[in-house]
């Protein structure tokens, strides 16, 4: 394994100073874990608040700002963050109008928001919660902990965060964010693992003619191994797996998405094919973003999201963002 | 059992992970995203921090401060967990300045109840619960027929152990694992193992007394 | 080698298929591989062309749009366009006011802009051409090429962009865009090198303990091969390069780039140690980038580049833009 | 030498670069960028398809033609430079239909000319010119001596060979490999490489008319 890290302890603590040194739009409080917008709390502005493992880069904290996040907590790699953290997030976002928890379906994400949740009440802080479940790779069934959260934390941060800056109340911002996850949808793919640190090796390994389909962003392997085709093949497998879940159709806003080790060059070739195939299905994609937002460290690979619009969704995402990873109209 | 005891609990779970800290992290890798090793390390490191920086009194605050470390520290699907189930412990021994292994086994089902309620996994749910679960019955068997301490741990952990062990074949419902579906099978739990190491730690710790 | 490919030979095309699918503020001619912004050419308006070998999205094709470039010519991967292309190019953003050609310092790229150029006057286009030549790495003597064209490309492209949008005359638009680069110094790192598709395994091999210090954005090896060590340590390394050439101080604007397959936690811990570098030396980065600007396929490593900013030209960097790669201000 | 010599040695080339392709890759790949091969194999599949879309009359129509589709084809620094040489070659040739010994070394002497302007290069920059610039003057000197044609274009190809062959202990003074420094040391030029196949095929072409 070789990393640009100085050591496997302080890679947290060294990724927030660096990002407290490149961009002066947030405060970054190193020592309690949490990267605020510079301007918060605002008053009577619902506070969002997100967090989760490190190694998701941009996600979060890179879209802590403007028409966003007001606060994200960075867990150590692939480990969801503590309470405190989101106890003090949570304080330092509210502006009396209440603070928005949006959590990715992990079983960490979530213990440890609904201890956070409770101990935020206990303090007399108003809180709300959006768990994001868009993942089709894991059956949604008694059996499992539920569908992952993936790329549709992004639509569910940017598109709340428009609502919350228009001075909407939390109990609106809540269900609009549950609205943007149930009407979205994503599916991973990899070519290879990626490395945690502390781990020192690739969490699989795959041989040069295996891929794993419906994989997670922890580097946890896919539903299924399978044999590695033509860019367009494994494009199609994906919104297979989407369309298959919710048929595609309507205005869609569509993530394609690297994990981290991919070059754009080969995810513009698999947008191609996305695009062709919403097309085949009489859907549009109106709104598109194709990179790196939603990682797994250093993985090969790509998930596509897709999040059938409303005009009231579409207007939203429109809206004016400023965050280091999102940003348009300011 | 009195709060010296339950201090050597601590340190010797600590050491365990520490040494097993690796071995815990390629379970993980397996069927999860490779930090159990890394998270229990930590927490258990930020627990003795926090032992030795307030030195507790009594047996109960032990554990609840245990657990509080483990929660603040460890983050995780087994920070909150393993943290409950020290301060749920913690609280049913209240402030007893020594405990019976009776105490002992009430206070370790009321931490199997915390981590029930709190992850709402069940038995053969390949989860950490496989393990603890049939550790806390052996005690109380052992305990209620009259064996002496020691033995009734090393009944306990063994139990621990093998239920640990049993996890290999069985399918995820709960916890990371559980995304693989039938890909889980053959792999034994990160956490069922990492329990058996905190349960033989409490042998040792008995055997030291 | 595992790519998201169709196809070795189709790489290009299937790229900018997505490229247009993905983006209609620009306007696509997959035939002619030419990027342009929808609105080109634009009457009065220098207009701004580069072009350069694929594989270092977003690099140029992500740079085109307001504020920023016209046109962008992706030659084959890691290979120069040719002359067709930028001839092309150079016609259809023709405003009247002539064209630049923004050519990083390549004997290839170098070659083919000259024919171009040649022939771009020859049917009356009034061209001048800025040649990009930063990288520290390279001896700038007779005994070499010269030194390579690498990071500051995005900053000559930003800043002779926000010129071009105010209605500059071309001498003035090509005179600002040298001084840019002038100003302008890059140093890079790898930790492994990345796979040309059509080569099929890596350009150079690294062991696990082994690093590239000096190297270009082509899978060149660099000028010496040392120990990996701390993220710290090599940070400085690169800012020792760039501050023994030209001595750093005042305002700076920093891009801290990744090569493609380094996460963006990592390039994080980088820009922290840059950042106190800076500081050490008694300059400021007022300006800054961190993520993946110019790549090289999936190139593990990072290169620096600090420009020495004057009132104008952070006047112009701050300037609106409005580009895949690149957007603010609008 | 008539149109159709010219032909065949442009698709003993386009074979030879074909077949060489990897090799070619290998060497870029040392001291470039790895697309050397890739760079010419496409460029001379283009040069056979433009030569079968347009027939063209003349020796000299078949260069220019051929130099032509390089340009258009290639990018690169390859591109250009060898597109220059065959178009220089063409236009030294003019619209004559049969080209004698001497005028063939004419031609590659305002080819080598006209990739020394363009290119800057100097004998022992390690460049094409390396193995360029001693064919030509040992296929001059065949000729001037009295030699049959074979044999004079045999001597050239074996001058092109070593000369590719004497890049290896050079430093790279031009170029890309120039990057590399005293590391550019050690490897042979891609570009006197594939020089050294184009002199071989054009002795081929000889060998069959
Ligand atoms: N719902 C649950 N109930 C009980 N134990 C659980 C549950 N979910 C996960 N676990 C335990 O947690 C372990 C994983 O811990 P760890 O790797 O530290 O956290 P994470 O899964 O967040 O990375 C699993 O091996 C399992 O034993
Ligand atoms: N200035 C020059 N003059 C002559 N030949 C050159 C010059 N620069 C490069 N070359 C030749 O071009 C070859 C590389 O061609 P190619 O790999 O196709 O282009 P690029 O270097 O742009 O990738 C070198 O091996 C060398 O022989
Ligand atoms: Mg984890
Ligand atoms: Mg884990
Ligand atoms: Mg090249
Ligand atoms: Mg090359």
């Amino acid at each position: 394994m070789k990393k640009l890290i100085n050591s496997v302890d302080t890679i947290v603590t060294d990724t927030l100073h660096g990002v407290a040194a490149a961009h002066p739009s947030l405060r970054v409080d190193i020592e309690n874990r949490v990267i605020y917008r510079r301007d918060a709390p605002r008053q009577g502005k619902v506070g969002l608040v997100s967090g989760g493992g490190a190694g998701h880069e941009p996600l979060h904290g890179g879209f802590v700002g403007y028409g966003m996040l007001d606060a994200a907590c960075p867990g150590e790699v692939f480990t969801s963050p503590v309470p405190d953290q989101m106890i003090e997030a949570s304080k330092g976002v509210d502006g009396g109008a209440g603070v928005l928890h949006i959590v990715k379906n992990y079983t960490g994400d979530v213990l440890n928001f609904e201890m956070a949740a409770e101990l935020c009440a206990d303090e007399g802080i108003e809180v709300a919660s959006v768990l994001v479940n868009d993942d089709v790779a894991v059956q949604d069934s008694l059996y499992t902990a539920g569908r992952r959260g993936t790329g549709a934390t992004l639509f569910v941060e940017k598109i709340a965060g428009a609502l919350a800056e228009t001075g909407a109340p939390l109990a609106e911002v809540a269900r609009l964010a549950q609205e943007v996850n149930e009407r979205s949808r994503s599916f991973g793919v990899a070519l290879s693992a990626g490395t945690v640190p502390a781990a020192g090796k690739p969490t699989f390994d795959l041989s040069d003619t295996e891929i794993e389909l419906g994989i997670g962003i922890h580097g946890e392997p896919g539903r299924t191994r399978s044999t590695h085709r033509e860019a367009r093949e494994i494009a199609r497998l994906a919104m297979d797996a989407i369309n298959d879940d919710v048929p595609l159709s309507g205005d869609t806003l569509v993530l394609l998405n690297g994990m981290g080790g991919t070059p754009l060059l080969e995810l513009y070739i698999v947008y191609a094919e996305v695009a062709a195939y919403l097309e085949e299905k009489g859907a549009t994609a109106v709104r598109r973003l194709v990179g790196n937002y939603v990682t797994s460290l250093d993985m090969q690979g790509f998930s596509v999201s897709v999040c059938r619009l409303t005009d009231e969704l579409t207007r939203l995402w429109d809206a004016p963002v400023e965050t280091p990873g999102l940003r348009w109209g300011r | 059992m009195d709060t010296s005891f339950f201090l050597a609990w601590i340190k010797e779970a600590a050491t365990a992970v520490q040494a097993e800290r690796d071995h815990l992290t390629q379970l993980d890798a397996a069927i999860g995203d490779a930090d159990h090793g890394a998270n229990l390390d930590r927490g258990f490191a930020a627990v003795r921090q926090a032992l030795a920086d307030t030195p507790p009194e009594t047996p109960g605050a032990v554990l609840v401060q245990a657990g509080s470390a483990l929660i603040r520290k460890v983050g995780g699907a087994s920070g909150p967990l393993y943290g409950t189930a020290f301060r749920q412990m913690g609280r049913a021994l209240g402030d007893a300045p020594e405990i019976t292994p009776a105490g002992l086994v009430t206070a370790l089902e009321a931490a199997q109840e915390g981590v029930q309620k709190l992850g709402g996994a069940a038995e053969g749910d390949k989860t950490l619960v496989d393990a603890f679960a049939p550790a806390v019955r052996a005690l109380a068997q052992a305990v209620q027929d009259g064996a002496k301490l020691e033995d009734a741990l090393e009944t306990a952990t063994t139990a621990a152990e093998e239920g640990a062990r049993a996890t290999v074949p069985l399918q995820a419902r709960k916890g990371r694992a559980s995304y693989l579906g039938p890909r889980s099978v053959g792999h034994e739990d990160p956490g069922a193992a990492s329990t058996a190491l905190i349960f033989a730690a409490l042998r040792r710790a008995a055997g030291q007394a």
